[in-house]
């Protein structure tokens, strides 16, 4: 297997499936001419031509159209929006014509749409420029929402998506594009959505989270095994579908949990995942779950502020402790 | 039945004369393309006269919008279409869905909410979809068919095929940015689309020189899409005018802005009285009387001698049995089933984790 | 104290902060010569005059980017979003500017700007125009959100927010505006923010709900007592601020609840109201909290089909009597 | 020290000969005038050319925008203005600031993340605000001041005053809806608004023609808005020209719209290379060298008599002098407090219930 970064793992990703596919294609700024904001399309241009690579002007709401009238008539659009920050310019077009049309036409439409594009903060963009989006997508039912934390994972969980008949949302992380790791060959190498990875197994307690926190979670693992507490993480990968299974199967095992995510609290993916073990597995829990979630604020451009701001290793490794009572 | 009158061509609305207003050719017409445009007129009046009286005695819920006054848009607009060109509109879309060839037993039984509408029911009057026949929906949210029509535009130009696109919206969805940034994009690429306007003069309760400085037509000026207005309410000129824009789009001429100028003469909705504080009850009426596009047309072909009275007695009698027959189809129809809720929300059940979270059992 | 409706409330609580405060203003589509599409401006063109009444184009990110803006050089702006289906497509002016503004100039803009109107589902709209819009707004620290579910409240809550600050974000319902209450008379009948009602007491369940879902829990609630269960009926009111005091009062009284709300489950009110009772009131639950919430699916538009996807009285009662485990 | 060289006042750019341009009467500017303008320029080079150093040690976080080659924009549209006119600006703005009058210190405080920064190091390079001498921040999402610039407009509007609202865009953000329903809504209540398009050609490496089919100068047409073009090197005409827009204005000639054509000498941000596929080198060279805005007013000045090399050299010994005591005082600052973090995401502690939900206690 080859060790490649996650930028060219979902490079790869993009140039199989629009080799693969001819109604395939990218629009997005800068997607083009200068390669992607984060080189992510490097090259496709030059392989795929304009008419597949698409450079659109700065107009999130229009191009998102575009994506949905262009699905409508049998293309698959990949959208790059350049942060998902802007999306919310978008967010109308995604939800009630995206998420909303298969149903109002009675099935006679599709959206087999990806939006795609780094989430969450990088290093001090500041509040309009550093927010995870999560939430906003996975409200709505008629979409798809994945959060790729590994090269492999954002390429198999990229090509499924670009497959899938759906619109799915790919949420990427700045923070990741550099990361190396391996990454199976082969056309094939598809991670179907709905699937979470146990990326550790522990036992003592299950560390759920998502994209790139799940980094922040192995290394706490990694604390807590030294104090004789080893945890499970489970990288949900796709936040939904969800893995309320492997959830279950692993919260049934531990009795305990924490839930993990970059962005804001009330409403996050969290507080899901912790209505799901309420319902569904509360008598199997030995202590409350916890969230480790962003300050509860509009990210600060300070540097250390913005540190403290996110969700830590300290601060995960006291909730874990926290539900192991230890 | 239908009144004979004076033909009415001129619409008179402020500023029109500094319009780029096309020069008619309703005189290379034939008479077979009179009576069709006249049978779907007669179709759409009886059809929007039912949907009214099932609103009224509570057999279709929701909003309801009607296009009396306003056939002669969509008889011109996509009579000259073919049937692999593309329509897209707004929740004003009823008669457009039929112009495409939507069948109008399923445009009447999604009205009534049945299983055999055109959504099986969970669409309703605003969202009349007919994909089959190029009819890509109604849509509800002012505005947002404009970014999709770009899209449907987009695909035409991508698989180089030579079909066009036409995007209805009212005169009030000019000042949602999606229209900007559609038309800026379709005249950077050149796309297939034709933004046509009806242009009743109001959005709901407001006129349109409350919300625009400029007129109408020089609403696509920003972005060098041509702008050309037509008359909407002679369905002879909107069909020669519309006519020939869509075979200079379809030759490449890239988007074009169509005002259609048009008038309304019910209510915004059902909820929406006919006149009140932003129209005279006068004016209305006036309109009623003077332009109506059923009226216009009849009165040019009586005065040709392309129409007798009773031919016309005939063609009306046919519309209303057309409707009739749709009314009772959608009224014997039966009702969704609750499954089909969730059935085209995703196009297929996934084989992994949970997709839905209402906990609810079916 | 008068009866009258709850549309009457929201009109006289605009009508007396206007003629209170010089710097309140009220604009959006159709709310001036129309008298607004749901007839809550009623008067207040011919009161108050064109200045400060202010019919806008559809132009739904423009005219709340002005509120924002008018909002930095002191003015008190009421914007009125016909629905809030349609303030999607403002919602970044929402999120990035009114939300994160003060903080993101250290405290030298505030955003004292009320966004208000209908949310949730009416009859047969369907799902374009059948959303229930609390979410998004939730998430984001920097807002608040209320939803009155009673006349008095309406008028209460609307007066506060209006003087308010901060960005308050007003959830009203289209069935509710013809519902008649008695309203407390005088200018200064206020209610403030972050308080919950206990709309019925009980000591058996606790319903734990907002706006106009409340009337659905105090049916509900009638019909568990015929059948010896005492409901408490918890009207949050307000949303963000949460008062988490009177939540946690009510469940350790009765250690069980039900969370109903009007919209989608993933992610909505009643997924942080549960996070909250685990984080914080575990060890008080004698069985798991479960929540009653609209089909996970766009609301149709047939009505048999909208009717079984609202959250109906059935639902409620049927968890209730689950957690009572009767 | 700045070279002196030919003056090269005419931008060469396609197409600005079809464009209503202004004439400049730079004829009439005293010597004060010209020599604030050249010490505000020195201002703004010395302190973007001391972010940039400060950027590349990891003094400055996140991104950083600069104006280097940009700085007659700034002088030439805000020295104009008065104290309690507004200026609101996007997330390339440091010089905006300057100009309005936020200190220099309390600037690059603020680019250091110090509390001492104009948001107390919560905002960083792309929002310094300055309320109180009128500057209305920088935003960083393309398109969103501009709505905002629309409710200051109205806010003086509403109460009556002579002001005038100047808001900064990029030539980009043009194809961003809220810029047309901004200047809609501006034209249709007449507001104090002046839309100036700080216009270097490119959103960074986009080009505008490849994503616009009009001129600049066409973009606010579908609207109404006046535009003019001028020229955004010379500050003497910047100056004069763009405080001609400002009386009009303030004597309620309503909005405007003012294509500043510019050049930008650097990269989009600090990340961005200075040339590349986008633009050659030789370009920016050429630019560089011909149409250095400072240059070209020195040229101007030294040719008049108003100016010679040693007060040139004196000047712009003290604007660096101004500028390391604002970069010393910025290092030396504390850094905010945790505690900075809740107080001004709401504007005062709301006595009852819960507004923070992450559970940290501080
Ligand atoms: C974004 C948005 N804002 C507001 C509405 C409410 N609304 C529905 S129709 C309408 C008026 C539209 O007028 P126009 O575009 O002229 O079309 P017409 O109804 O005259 O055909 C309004 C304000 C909406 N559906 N979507
Ligand atoms: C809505 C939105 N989309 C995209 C971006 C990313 N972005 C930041 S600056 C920029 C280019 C803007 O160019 P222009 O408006 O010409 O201003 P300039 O940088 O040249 O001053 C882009 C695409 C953004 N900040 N906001
Ligand atoms: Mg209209
Ligand atoms: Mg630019």
């Amino acid at each position: 297997m080859a060790e490649i970064t996650y930028r060219d793992a979902l490079n790869q990703a993009l140039a199989e499936e629009m080799d693969r596919d001819e109604s395939v294609f990218l629009l997005g700024e800068e997607v083009a001419e200068y390669d992607g904001a984060y080189k992510v399309s490097r090259g496709l241009l030059e392989r795929f031509g304009e008419r597949r690579v698409v450079d659109t002007p700065i107009s999130e709401l229009g191009f998102t159209g575009l994506a949905v009238g262009a699905a409508m008539v049998g293309l698959r659009p990949v959208v790059e929006f350049m942060t998902f920050n802007f999306s919310l310019l978008a967010l109308d077009q995604v939800i009630n014509n995206a998420a909303k049309m298969g149903s109002m036409s009675g099935g006679q439409v599709t959206s087999p749409i990806v939006l795609r594009g780094p989430s969450g903060a990088a290093f001090q963009l500041g509040s309009q420029h550093s927010q995870s989006c999560e939430a906003w997508y996975l409200h709505t039912p008629g979409l798809k929402v994945v959060a790729p934390g590994t090269p492999a994972d954002a390429k198999g969980l990229l090509k499924t998506a670009i497959r899938d008949n759906d619109p799915v949302v790919v949420m990427e992380s700045e923070l990741l594009y550099n990361l190396k790791g391996e990454v199976p060959e082969g056309e094939e190498f598809l991670i179907p959505l709905g699937v979470a990875d146990l990326k550790r197994e522990g036992g003592d307690v299950s560390i759920i989270t998502h994209g790139q926190m799940i980094h922040v979670a192995l290394r706490a693992a990694e604390q807590l095994a030294k104090k004789g507490v080893e945890a499970d993480v489970l990288d949900l990968r796709s936040l939904r579908p969800l893995d309320v299974e492997s959830i279950l199967e692993s919260v049934g095992k531990t009795n305990r949990a924490v839930c993990l995510e970059e962005g804001w609290s009330y409403g996050g993916v969290g507080s899901q995942v912790v209505s799901v073990l309420m319902e569904e597995a509360f008598d199997d829990l030995d202590a409350p779950v916890l969230r480790v979630t962003q300050a509860d604020v509009p990210m600060p451009y300070n540097k250390k502020l913005e540190a403290w701001s996110k969700p830590s290793v300290s601060r995960l490794v006291e909730a874990c402790e926290k539900v192991c009572y230890v | 039945m239908l009144q004979r009158s004076s033909v009415e061509q001129e619409l008179e609305r402020e500023g029109s004369v500094n319009k780029p207003t096309m020069t008619t050719k309703t005189s290379a017409l034939s008479k077979e393309e009179l009576i069709e445009l006249l049978k779907q007129m007669l179709l759409y009046r009886r059809f929007e006269e039912k949907a009214g009286e099932s609103y009224a005695i509570g057999k279709i819920g929701g909003f309801c919008h009607l296009h009396i006054g306003q056939e002669a848009v969509a008889a011109g607009c996509i009579t000259p279409l073919k049937k692999d060109d593309y329509v897209i509109g707004t929740y004003r879309e009823h008669t457009q869905a039929l112009a495409k060839g939507v069948p109008p037993e399923a445009v009447m039984a999604e009205l009534y909410g049945k299983a055999a509408g055109t959504s099986g029911g969970l669409g309703g009057s605003m969202h009349i979809f007919g994909t089959d026949v190029g009819f890509m929906g109604g849509h509800g949210i002012v505005g947002g068919q404009l970014a999709v029509a770009l899209g449907i535009a987009w695909g035409i130009h991508y698989r180089g095929g030579d079909q066009v696109c036409v995007c209805f919206l009212g005169d009030a969805a000019v000042n949602q940015g999606a229209f900007h940034e559609s038309l800026n994009m379709a005249a950077i690429w050149n796309l297939p689309v034709i933004y046509a306007v009806e242009n009743n003069d109001f959005g709901m309760g407001t006129k349109f020189s409350r919300v625009s400085k400029t007129a109408m037509s020089q609403k696509s000026a920003s972005h060098g899409v041509p702008a050309r207005v037509i008359d909407g309410q002679n369905v002879m000129s909107t069909y020669a005018d519309f006519g020939e824009v869509v075979e200079e789009v379809r030759k490449g001429a890239g988007p074009q802005f169509v005002d259609v100028q048009c008038y309304r003469f019910k209510g915004h909705s059902m909820s929406d009285p006919v006149s009140g504080t932003y129209r005279s009850k006068k004016e209305v009426e006036d309109k009623t009387e003077n332009a109506d596009p059923i009226k216009i047309l009849c009165d040019h072909m009586f005065d040709s001698g392309l129409l007798s009275p009773e031919e016309l007695q005939e063609m009306d009698g046919e519309a209303r049995e057309v409707v009739k027959r749709a009314a009772e189809f959608a009224e014997a129809a039966p009702e969704p089933d609750i499954k089909s809720l969730y059935e085209n929300v995703y196009s297929e059940a996934n084989p992994n984790g949970r997709l839905f979270f209402d906990g609810r059992v079916i």
